[in-house]
């Protein structure tokens, strides 16, 4: 298989993990491409769940936002706000939280606040959104986002969702009934956290991808394992699949009421 | 029934300068036309609370309407950045913008407390986070029956919250269907409550996951077709993706942003001229 | 749909002797097939939780299925006493009953905070009454930011709850309209869920305040035609008052309750032939 | 006007007592004709609120209990009841809570509970329901009961809602919102808390009842109003409209599935 780009690899890579029949509670953007790539391939059983209040929602394209009406549409139900994050996440029912980020550290933890000081930021990014209790509260959290250097820094600018903390034990003594995060799935790897430092470690190169490559990418100095493995290339039928999901989706945009 | 009113009467009698103002929507409903009305009677000093602030929030914040934003996600949604509140945290344009800011758990849980009659709300989450560093409005409680210790937040009790619903019935009574998100919380822990229709009827017909909110939780009735637009009414009109997209250029330059809001926003005199000078009129006749 | 099953099968799988027990219902919707099948398999020291205990409350404490009762408010509506639920407390007939007595808004804050995965609940309530006295479950809680002390009561997390609905959908989604009670909070905050429906249908239609609870929440769903008899099923059934009335004479008196129970609920095999046994089979075609 | 029960003038007097356009908490039996009856006279926008969870409920018969499917057939809207107690009642927005009682004492706390010792009864009453945080939060609560000297007790066998608590301004130490009783409404009269004692006062008589008559009823040294009234009596049409109310209920009753 050839002629795929890094970003189709990703998130080929993420719908992977994604075990049919689960609750997943979806981000916006990657995570959500990722999640419905895996229930129109593996997983048509996946629930789908979105911030708004949508519960095993059924879009036949991409939503450009959380709430968007093509979740509504076909979904089992439709709750509210309240209702998701209280009876749904905090309540331990959500199998895995799909998550993106804007900086990443090696323990997992999760900035999508400020670039810079908080209160004179270089770049104010959006700020937490539902992502600091599906972080607390999913049962396991799966992680996507692209491999830059600025990204995966040695020492976020702001931690706004808890992965595996400052390591080892730490996140268990924060009182959170989930394990954390699982997975980091970018357009160069996998990286999985250790068993006991719970410190991430490159466990596949996507194909083509160098070790020294994903290194350049990170802020930190990446531990590998030392079974690192090579992600299987995109099948025909995923890599068939996902452009028709982003053919249909970038058609539905551009008709829009407009 | 005595709460249907124009808009700009509604907004002129119940919003008022210095006010604590939420104008509701999780993508699905945003009141747009009553955040052009109060930017269109200059209100000033507001505080404006809301989990998702998009391109209302963006409108408001650049034309100087906001002294302080309470939320948990401010962007374009599927966009971007919002600029104009960037350019108000980043360099204070045009005048420093105060943020008290949360996780969306944290601010559902605060409406829920507000419209409750609590003080607060109980939720697992914010620990080993730097929110409680920033934040004030964050501290830990711990329960009496087994110890654990989460994090409670205050009660948000806005002196007005606006939402934009599908229908209203000459009672009064407000019906929504599709996703409501946090509207009825909101609605229900405000002092004073505008909710812009799509339409007045005789009766609601079911619909698929329909609340109903009762007259008695509402101020103000203001029959606004497509008052929800670039946003979209589940029955009526589809979002308008292309022009969250379009808005990412308009509101990137101060004065770009600025001759678009003299022209379409403060330039006319209701939401219908609005949709008329940029072309959308058609979202009336949905 | 792999949850469909009878309703035998489910209780005999899901309901274990020491359980903690909610079979809610708020007047509309009482899971009387449950409760009888339950009796038949002679489940044993069951604490049942309800809000509002009525006639099925009064046969399984009766049968001395019961050895602890968390409630609200115990008695036949409209008619007045619980006998079989007097005659347990009064004179520890035909076992002394465990009484956890809390006032409605606590119970549904309790099962709020289950359904929410948290240890406790808040509500301004108790102070002053004796109820704190003889509950242990109540304990004073100060606002972290207001100082104001209020109550927290623990959260509800059943063993098991059940309750009837009017449908389910093929993909074990289930569907209540009209008064929906507390019935989503019992479900949502149980470790093992047993729903009874009036009838599996192929997709739902829109219906007034109609509420869906997803399939994933759900153990098993079991159709039971009339399976809310006497209480009703909004769009099915009406509630039958006069049995409600006629209750008042068959539990008053140990022996005449005995003989009814033999007869129409330990001597039949199923609800449907309860029903015919107490003349009510029309129900079942409503 | 003659040939009315005392129970119908009870019943009367409590309706002349709801103001329309109220929004009013009712609790079943008593509270709920005279809250119906007063929909149907004077108080047509009064908005019947049960703890079931229906607003602004308009049954054409009266509920045999607070759940009946008539509450909701033309209710404006249907809702859960922990909205009910949190959204609607805990929040303050009910003007008057109506409720009915088994024991009262002279500063109108109630008892539901427990006729006898709490741990071994005499008479195990149904309970608190929804009574507690309707006495704590309402706007202000009127009780309808009967006049019985069991029923106006010196001490409560067990204190389920608090009225004026132990008098004075010691209700206001308790933290609630509401107002607490107003108003006892009973088949020989009508009582009032004193301005600063908060002790029950007899301030009116129904048409025929001698005070004595209500002290013989009341068990403590009952409080009587300088200024004592008498009520007005029922109406031609209060009169007929409850008896067409009463008529109805009991068809619809006899009727029913059975």
């Amino acid at each position: 298989m050839s002629g795929y780009t890094p970003d189709e690899m990703m998130s080929i890579a993420a719908a992977r993990e994604l075990r049919d029949g689960v609750l997943c509670f979806v981000g916006i953007g990657l995570p959500s491409e990722a999640a419905n790539l895996a229930r129109r391939t593996h997983a048509p059983e996946c629930m789908l769940i979105y911030e708004s209040g949508t519960l095993g929602a059924k879009p036949d394209v991409l939503p450009l936002s959380i709430g968007d009406g093509v979740l509504a549409e076909r979904a089992d139900s439709v709750v509210s706000v309240p209702e998701i994050f209280n009876y749904w996440l905090q309540a331990g029912r959500i199998d895995v939280g799909f998550l993106g980020a804007a900086q990443i550290d090696r323990y997992a933890n999760i900035n999508t606040t400020v670039i810079g000081d908080y209160q004179k930021p270089k770049v104010r990014l959006p700020g937490a959104g539902g992502a600091p209790e599906i972080a607390a509260s999913a049962k396991e959290v799966i992680i996507i986002l692209r491999h830059k250097r600025r990204a995966f820094v040695e020492n976020l600018d702001f931690l706004t969702s808890v992965g595996h903390y400052k390591g080892g034990k730490s996140r268990e003594g924060l009182g959170y009934t989930g394990a954390g995060p699982t997975m980091v799935i970018t357009d160069l790897g996998i990286l999985r956290p250790r068993e006991e430092s719970r410190e991430l470690e490159l466990v596949a190169v996507h194909p083509g991808v160098e070790v020294d490559q994903v290194r350049e990418q990170t802020g930190w100095d990446l531990a590998v394992s030392d079974d690192l493995k090579t992600t299987a290339p995109p099948t025909e039928e995923e890599l068939g699949v996902l452009r028709e999901l982003r053919r249909k989706t970038e058609a539905a945009r551009k008709e829009g009421a407009g | 029934m005595d709460k249907l009113t124009s808009l700009r009467e509604a907004v002129a009698k119940l919003v008022r300068d210095g006010d604590a103002v939420a104008l509701e929507g999780f993508t699905h409903l945003i009141p747009t036309a009553a955040a052009h009305e109060i930017i269109r009677q200059r209100k000033g000093d507001l505080t404006l609370i809301r989990m998702t602030p998009d391109l209302i929030y963006d409108q408001l914040i650049g034309m100087g309407c906001a002294k302080k934003l309470v939320f948990s996600w401010g962007g374009n949604p599927g966009v971007g950045s919002l600029h104009r509140f960037r350019d108000a945290v980043e360099n204070g344009w045009p005048r420093p913008l105060e943020l008290e800011e949360h996780s969306h758990a944290g601010m559902a849980n605060r409406y829920v407390a507000g419209a409750s009659g609590l003080p607060f709300a109980v939720l697992r989450g914010y620990k080993g986070t730097d929110l409680p560093r920033v934040t004030g409005t964050v501290a830990p409680i711990k329960c009496p029956f087994t110890g654990e210790e989460l994090m409670a937040v205050p009660a948000l009790n806005p002196d007005v919250t606006v939402i934009h619903a599908q229908q209203a019935d000459r009672r009064g009574n407000v019906a929504i269907w599709g996703i409501s998100g946090i509207q009825k919380e909101a609605a229900l822990s405000a002092r004073r409550v505008i909710v812009t229709v799509e339409e007045v009827v005789e009766e609601f017909e079911p619909r698929p996951f329909q609340i109903v909110l009762p007259a008695v939780a509402v101020d103000a009735i203001c029959e606004v077709p497509g008052g929800a637009y670039p946003s979209y009414a589940h029955g009526y009109y589809e979002r308008d993706n292309a022009f969250y997209e379009e808005w990412d250029g308009i509101s990137r330059d101060r004065e770009r942003f600025r001759g678009w809001m003299e022209r379409h926003v403060l330039g006319v005199e209701s939401f219908e001229e609005h949709l008329r000078s940029i072309r959308k009129e058609e979202v009336m006749k949905a």
